[in-house]
């Protein structure tokens, strides 16, 4: 079973090699595809193995999969396919050429590796990874906007998760300093290493802020909006329903080393801000939107920003509702890009007001874009729904009364902007001056099943308490000092 | 059932329907008098209503049945008042007691089939008659009802008839603020709910002016009949009602013959008096203009507001 | 060798470091920093192979040789290149350098301030050079901050990274080695990344000026 | 499996069958195949609340993905009430869109919102923690919003409507969340059985109190939390309108009334002041917008805000009485808001149907533009008639009896030992006056103008019976109207034993009586009054019909002229007028007047053109200058995000420089 530690990085090396040699297209432009299900077979066969209380790790102890690397492996294994496959046609011109392929799967692999590092600086250098990766499919249109937003992200990026790596740094020399210098997860989880607090604190909350950075969260998020306006839809999705989920996934990682040694007042202090900055940026620049994508972008801020406080909230329902949420943001929102390229594709421009009635000309993509807002804006039955009341409750009690007060007005006006976008973009007659009689296209401009897929995933997983449930219990478990 | 009750209640309504006519004559016999005319005499109105009784009615091409059916609507509703309301006894029927809140839902019904009488035909001044008058009948309807609260709560009870009867036994309530305030809103609100002066003219044609006439316009015959005779005794219980709440002496409390002659006769002075009293003052009335009626009425309720008040404070 | 000389060594490189950065504050031309830039990657490497030697660690001295390598020769190398294909080498900062190099004094007293707590009051050299990384970063963060051209971001990128290893190395004697070799490896390919992207910008925009980059916006 | 499970579980297992049918169906068998479904489903719906009402207790849970939280439905005989009322309103609305549904209507987006929609609506009741109410809350709302948006390509106000009402549904959710939250923290649960150990009297208590409150408010359509009612309901199609109406909205009720019975019960007076406050301020305002509309649906709507007005009185009575130990009016009250809520079910649903109808035969919802329908659609204009009696609350009818209860409670509930109640009663019996005499205004306007008189526009004038299911849904509904008001003993008994109240009686011919207060009320007794006093005054009429049968002519009098043309009548708007000059201060109508005059001489006037718009006050004063600040702040803020990477580096830096900061202290 520890094979299965390295099937998703040796998927994504063969994937990139495969789609960087100048094989049949036809082969190449299913590498992503190839890559994403490989991951989310190991992902599931390693959540298999952790359920069983049985956690694999390589032989040199660099790659270790506990339950919560298995379900976040599962995460991007099944969002990546949503992705891949949903955009097996919108990737540009001529399936975008072998670069692209071979970065995408690249990406995959280092998100990846990301998860199922078990040592901080290897985890560390994973990410740093996924930002290379990426620079160049954000920039892939190359057009003057790619190049700024691809510049842009790659300074912002690099920058903040430098500042990680300070964080990482002091962390060892914390380790150092009592007598068993280690970057293992498994070794800082345990809590019995007598760490220097000043040391950790500033170590956890320098960490903290640079992977912050690469989770989008505010004040940090600034590379977002451009980024995932600017990249081909299905990096968009990738990177906005998992990029930013795995580098939240570091943050609770080094929340759970900090809270054992710390007491949670520091993070749930960081995480809090952080997470209420968030929604208020998200709140405040989605009220005057004029671009889907950006509009989409905000969300993941504001998705991020919940997940803070989720995080910040902690406790077993908290943090299964903030792992659950990963979930079913993951697959909506790269459903959603999915979609929002294919619109680009068909109508030629971003700006919804020169959309509008969406749903009238081209029902075959108003149908999936609607019904995933739904699910993002927390409708029931999709599991957001479940997640962001957890969330909530869980922040409620857990004595952040007045915090999730403030958020909760935000969230409203999260939600009002986000109804008024959409409902400008999909509904009502189309313009009267474009054409007499409305031409409407009822053809889905790709696939259709990816997103069938993942929207009746994410309608169902919150009722699947086995194995589902299960699984992200032993994940929160990991989070609260076992393993 | 209760046969007695019974007996006691068809009397009064035989008795207020024929006196009913007969309060109209004599208001409009003192105002006559009082402006120096001769006057066509106290039972003018009887032979008016028998007349109409016999001619031909009339009624306009596609309307609906409200405009023949609406006529009886009108008069039972008013019968069914003069049945509950305690004028010449304070027994009540069994199953059906005199609760404010029944009696002036039942006045409603009347004043709504008039007010879709008046739509039915579909002429202007039909429609115009009766949004007047289902504007006042709204604005009226909070000075009753909180005027009766303040009644009612001396008497621990919402039914008029326990209400007169407590102002039997203690009369000295009849006197107290709350008794008088409560009273004149009372008052107010009847002439209103009634269309007398100064908020309706019962003696107007001038199109502008009209409210209750101008909905009877297209009825004829015995539909007019009804109408008429249904306002006549609508106007003709209130005052009743009032004069009982002023004057509550003569009302029979059992129902032994002797008690109920007094109480008819008490209740035939009553309204004599007070059909005088009405007729004398409406010639020193003019009517308000109708914008102005929201005033008087706001005046009434406040009347009536401040006797609630004043029960709880005074008493 | 002795304490003595050892903490004046660390002194002394960790002094030149923080000098570079500084210097670099100061030139406004983007030559003399790339120069800057490369003796301060000397000044990094001298201060490894310094610890190498205290602490008699082999892995160390070959780290130093990687460092001297990469920051020394490699980044600055690929950083002249770009700089040298262009004729127009000067920057024009955002703030002017008398109060840039105030605020890089500011930024250098803060972090001593905040590394106080950290480090306690040691008199191990080490420790007490331990702020002048921190500073580096925080004057990388304000060359970023304060430069618009594009080759003086790297710079300042590259000067937020020596800082980071600055630290890394004086608290803790570097990280495990594996994980150093990732770091570096991402530091040259971020380099490289960037390298490309300015070329394209010089071909899209005629420059590399970063206030050019405004388009998208809200 | 006990009786109680077994109906919830079928209603549940139907649901999932009618989706299915609505989803696979063709589209010519569609209606009646999802129409069937959604009947059974209703069915099941009734049947699960009867059981629930009469006493049976049963749990059917489901775990979730997040621990701890498992869906639970356990319907108490309160909530037992609620499905009952939200069932009985799905069957008729079901069976009235067998007739109804056409065009967008019909689609399979639409069945499958309306299934969703009513199913959340019977389960929000059923809900036995905080988890499974939201969740069916949500499904609620999804389906409704919807269904809001069903005409969204022909009517460009569909979309406006749908986002106002998709914003104050999620402010209602936010609350409610919030409020349970609230609850949940001091209780550690989520369970609706381990809620109730809040003190009402704690700040907690207090905080939970005000944030559910402003929820079910929310839903419920109080003003000024209403904004959304009037524009929503008219939006959608209306066996949807009626379901939001006559059941939707009560589930604010149901939400009001678990809070102040189950959760916190003995509530301090200051909660029964704010919901009377709350509850009167709709009603009166909710009635004066509702008589000076034209618009029929919308007209039903805002009376919908007065009716849920009303009963919010009621309940704030029942709290405001109790916190002073008048026990007995206090239940009265209680009663009152219940029955009030059946009977603005039966009669709310009947008249949406019937506006629907109306819409259908004329193409019009304009009142100005209708007339003439009562000998059109003889049928329709019996179920209206008789449920605009009711909304009236004349006898014999629903209304009334639940006003007479109410005022039962207001004049038995006086004394002198409480100033708070020795104001708010006079006020809420004024109030409620008012309220009485503007709907009889409304209603003599809505029927008189819709129904009588000559035919305004071609459309009203062509217009024709509908089909059988739509004419028998609006007469069930009537007839609902007309047994609640007949027969209130029993139903108030089962009410009553709802919520605990034993001292119900019937009396005479299934006749409502208060022992404790002293009162009855038997409406067949005085139906048969009324029918004997109307007995003689039939025959003279018979008699001389017999010898004088009516004519028919033109207009008998007209003034003395010809038939006068139809635009001549008083319309919808005139009747209004005078009204609308009374409460000029509170409607604030924009009016011009434009008057062209004759080129010969100015004082010759060749034209003259009056407008007159209405728009809702609290909207234009109040939530118009919050969107347009809203809006504002979203132009100011796009600075944060103007493009310049310096901008975005400084953020870092200063985060960074901040956090240094923070964790040397």
């Amino acid at each position: 079973m520890a094979a299965f530690l390295f099937v998703p990085l040796v998927a994504a090396l063969v994937g990139a090699a495969i789609g960087s040699f100048n094989r049949p297209a036809a082969f190449r432009r299913f590498t992503g595809i190839g890559t994403s299900i490989a991951i989310l077979v190991s992902g599931i066969a390693l959540s298999a193995a952790a359920l069983a209380s049985h956690v694999e790790s390589s032989v040199t102890g660099l790659l270790r999969a506990d339950a919560l690397s298995s379900y976040m492996l599962c995460v991007i294994g099944a969002v990546a396919l949503t992705a891949t496959w949903g955009g097996i046609r919108g990737s540009g011109k001529a399936d975008g050429g072998r670069v692209y392929n071979a970065l995408i799967c690249a990406f995959l692999g280092a998100m990846s590796l990301a998860v199922l590092a078990d040592n901080l600086g290897i985890m560390w250098v994973a990410i740093e990874l996924t930002t290379i990766a990426t620079a160049f499919l954000v920039g892939h249109a190359r057009t003057g906007r790619a190049l700024e937003a691809a510049w842009k992200y790659v300074i912002l990026g690099s920058v903040g998760v430098a500042i990680a790596f300070l964080g990482i740094v002091l962390l060892y020399a914390a380790t150092r300093e009592s007598g068993s210098p280690t970057l293992s997860w498994l070794e800082l989880d345990q809590g019995n290493l007598a760490l220097n607090p000043a040391l950790v604190k500033a170590a956890a909350a320098l960490a903290v802020l640079g992977f912050a950075t690469k989770a989008g969260l505010a004040p940090m998020h600034s590379w977002l909006p451009d980024a995932h306006s600017q990249a081909p839809a299905p990096v968009s999705g990738l990177m906005s329903g998992v990029l930013l989920a795995v580098a939240f996934y570091a943050v609770l990682r080094i929340q759970s080393i900090a809270d054992a040694v710390l007491g949670p007042d520091l993070m749930r202090g960081m995480l809090a801000v952080g997470g209420l900055l968030s929604l208020a940026v998200a709140a405040a620049l989605l009220i005057g939107q004029r671009d889907y994508k950006r509009m989409l972008a905000y969300s993941s801020v504001e998705h991020m920003g919940l997940m803070a406080l989720g995080a910040a909230a902690g406790g077993v329902i908290g943090l299964t509702a903030v792992l659950l949420h990963i979930l079913g943001h993951g697959l909506t929102k790269s459903s959603l890009f999915v979609v929002s390229g294919r619109i680009q594709g068909a109508e030629g421009t971003t700006t919804i007001s020169d959309v509008r009635g969406l749903l009238t000309r081209r029902p075959g993509l108003g149908v999936p874009f609607l019904i995933a807002m739904v699910a993002l804006l927390g409708f029931p039955p999709f599991s957001l729904f479940f997640s962001e009341v957890g969330i909530l409750i869980a922040a409620w009690t857990r004595g952040m009364g007045w915090v999730t007060g403030i958020a909760l007005v935000l969230l409203l006006v999260v939600f009002a902007a986000l109804a008024r976008l959409t409902a400008r973009l999909a509904f009502g007659a189309p313009e009267e001056a474009e054409s007499s009689e409305p031409l409407v296209d009822t053809s889905s401009h790709g696939p259709r099943t990816p997103l069938i897929i993942a929207l009746s995933v994410t309608a169902v997983i919150a009722f699947v308490a086995v194995p589902l449930g299960s699984l992200l219990s032993s994940a929160v478990a990991v989070l609260s000092g076992g393993s | 059932m209760n046969w007695t009750a019974t007996a006691v209640a068809l009397f009064q309504v035989l008795v207020a329907t024929l006196v009913a006519p007969l309060v109209i004559g004599i208001t409009r016999q003192t105002r006559a008098r009082l402006e120096g005319r001769a006057g066509a005499g106290i039972l003018q109105p009887w032979r008016d209503l028998l007349k109409l009784l016999r001619k031909e009615t009339l009624q306009a091409n596609g309307v609906s049945w409200i405009s023949s059916v609406g006529p009886i609507i009108v008069m039972a509703s008013s019968l069914l008042v003069a049945a509950l309301l305690p004028l010449i006894s304070t027994i009540t029927l069994p199953l059906v007691p005199d609760d404010l809140f029944v009696v002036v839902s039942v006045l409603l019904i009347g004043t709504v089939a008039v007010a879709l009488i008046g739509l039915d035909a579909g002429s202007a001044f039909g429609g115009m008659g009766s949004s007047r008058h289902m504007m006042i009948a709204a604005l009226v309807e909070p000075t009753v009802l909180v005027a009766v609260y303040a009644l009612s709560i001396p008497a621990g009870s919402s039914l008029l008839s326990s209400i007169v009867a407590t102002r039997l036994d203690a009369p000295a309530v009849i006197l107290s603020p709350v008794s008088l305030l409560a009273v004149v809103a009372l008052f107010v609100a009847v002439l209103a709910e009634t269309g007398r002066l100064p908020v309706d003219n019962p003696s107007t044609h001038l199109e502008l002016t009209m409210v209750h006439e101008a909905m009877i316009l297209e009825s004829s015959g015995r539909d007019l009949a009804w109408l008429e005779l249904g306002s006549w005794l609508r106007l003709s219980a209130l005052l009743g009602l009032v004069a009982n709440l002023m004057i509550p002496w003569g009302l029979a409390t059992d129902a032994t013959v002797l008690a109920l002659v007094i109480g008819t006769i008490a209740l035939l002075v009553k309204l004599t008096v007070f059909a005088a009293a009405l007729g004398a003052g409406e010639v020193f009335l003019a009517k308000l203009r109708l914008f102005r009626v929201p005033e008087l009425l706001a005046g009434s309720f406040v009347l009536a507001f401040l006797a609630v008040t004043a029960s709880y404070l005074v008493t | 060798m002795s304490e003595s000389l050892y903490a004046q060594l660390i002194s002394l490189t960790a002094g030149t470091l923080l000098l570079t950065a500084a210097l670099i504050v100061w030139r406004r031309s983007l030559r003399a920093s790339v120069r800057l830039l490369a003796i301060q990657g000397i000044a990094l490497a001298g201060l490894v192979a310094v610890l190498g030697w205290h602490e008699r660690t082999i892995e160390l001295v070959l780290v130093s040789l990687l460092v001297l390598g990469l920051k020394a020769i490699v980044l600055p190398l690929v950083l002249s290149r770009n700089v040298l294909t262009h004729d127009d080498d000067r920057e024009v900062p955002r703030l002017n350098p008398t109060a840039s190099l105030i605020f890089a004094a500011l930024l250098t007293m803060l972090a001593y301030i905040v590394c106080r707590p950290w480090m306690g009051d040691t008199d191990d050299p080490t420790s007490r050079a331990v702020p002048i990384g921190i500073a580096l970063v925080l004057i990388g963060f304000l060359l970023l901050i304060t430069r618009r051209r594009a080759a003086s971001q790297l710079i300042g990128f590259l000067v937020l990274d020596n800082g980071i290893a600055t630290v890394a190395f004086l608290t803790a004697t570097g990280v495990p080695l594996i994980v150093e070799l990732g770091a570096s490896l991402d530091v040259l390919l971020v380099v490289l990344i960037l390298q490309v992207l300015t070329g394209r910008m010089q071909v899209k925009f005629g420059g590399t000026d970063l206030d050019d980059l405004t388009e998208l916006k809200d | 499996m006990n009786p109680l499970e077994g109906a919830l579980t079928a209603e549940l297992l139907i649901a999932a069958l009618a989706c299915i049918v609505a989803a696979l169906s063709p589209a010519s068998m569609r209606r009646y195949l999802a129409g069937v479904a959604t009947l059974a489903m209703a069915a099941s719906g009734i049947v699960a609340g009867g059981f629930a009402l009469s006493g049976h207790t049963g749990t059917l849970s489901a775990p979730t993905a997040l621990p701890a939280v498992d869906l639970t439905l356990a319907p108490d005989r309160l909530g037992g009430v609620f499905i009952v009322i939200a069932s009985a309103v799905t069957l008729l609305a079901a069976l009235y869109a067998i007739g109804y549904v056409h065009g967008s209507a019909d689609s399979r987006s639409a069945w499958l919102a309306f299934i969703i929609f009513t199913l959340g609506l019977q389960m929000v009741p059923a809900a036995g923690d905080v988890i499974t109410f939201l969740l069916a809350w949500e499904l609620m709302a999804l389906g409704s919003g919807v269904l809001v948006l069903t005409d969204h390509r022909t009517r460009p106000q569909a979309r406006s409507a749908a986002l106002w009402y998709a914003v104050m549904t999620q402010l209602s959710f936010l609350l409610l969340l919030a409020g349970f939250a609230v609850l949940a923290t001091a209780t550690g649960s989520t369970t609706f059985d381990a809620l109730v150990t809040v003190s009402p009297t704690s700040t907690t208590g207090a905080l939970a109190f005000i944030l559910l409150t402003l929820g079910f408010a929310t839903k419920a359509g109080l003003v000024p939390l209403h904004i959304w009612l009037p524009r929503a309901h008219p939006e959608a199609p209306s066996h949807a309108s009626a379901v939001m109406s006559a059941a939707m909205v009560k589930m604010g009720v149901y939400g009001t009334l678990l809070v102040v019975l189950r959760f916190m019960p003995g509530g301090p007076a200051w909660w029964g002041i704010v919901l009377l406050v709350l509850g009167g301020i709709s009603a009166v305002y909710g009635i004066l917008q509702a008589s000076v509309t034209s618009d029929v649906k919308r007209l039903l709507a805002y009376s919908t805000t007065e009716n849920i007005g009303l009963i919010f009185l009621a309940i704030g009575a029942s709290v405001l009485l109790a916190a002073y130990g008048i026990t007995a009016a206090s239940q009265a009250a209680l009663l009152a808001a219940l029955l009030l809520a059946i009977s603005h079910a039966a009669f709310k649903c009947s008249l949406f149907l019937g506006a629907g109808a109306i819409v259908h035969a004329t193409g019009e919802r304009n009142l100005d533009r209708l007339g003439g329908l009562g000998v059109r659609m003889p049928w329709t204009a019996a179920a209206f008639g008789v449920a605009a009696l009711g909304a009236a609350a004349l006898p014999v009818t629903s209304g009334f009896v639940a006003e007479w209860t109410l005022f039962q409670s207001f004049i038995h509930g006086a004394t002198r030992d409480a100033i708070p109640l020795a104001v708010a009663l006079p006020v809420a019996v004024a109030v409620v006056a008012l309220t009485a005499g503007l709907a009889l205004v409304t209603f003599v306007k809505l029927y008189g103008i819709g129904f009588l008189a000559r035919p305004r526009s071609t459309g009203a004038d062509d217009a024709h019976e509908v089909s059988h299911p739509m004419r028998w849904a609006a007469l069930i509904g009537a007839a609902a109207v007309i047994a609640l008001g007949v027969f209130p003993g029993p139903i108030a008994q089962v009410l009553a034993s709802a919520v605990g109240i034993g001292d119900v009686a019937t009396i005479g011919f299934g006749g409502l009586s208060l022992p404790s207060l002293g009162v009855l009320l038997d409406p067949m007794a005085l139906a048969i009054t009324a029918l004997v006093c109307a007995l003689p005054v039939v025959v003279v009429s018979a008699l001389s019909a017999r010898r004088h049968p009516r004519r028919a002519t033109e207009l008998p009098w007209g003034c003395g002229g010809v038939r006068v043309s139809p635009r001549m009548q008083y319309t919808a708007t005139s009747y209004a007028e005078p009204l609308m000059r009374v409460f000029d201060d509170t409607l604030r109508p924009e009016q011009d007047v434009v008057v062209t005059h004759a080129t010969e001489s100015r004082y010759l006037v060749a034209q003259v053109r009056y407008r007159q718009k209405l728009s809702d006050v609290i909207e234009v004063r109040g939530y118009r200058p919050l969107l347009a600040f809203a809006d504002r702040l979203g132009v100011v803020s796009r600075r944060l995000q103007n493009g310049s990477l310096h901008r975005y580096l400084t953020y870092s830096f200063v985060a960074l420089i901040v956090v240094l900061v923070v964790v040397s202290l």
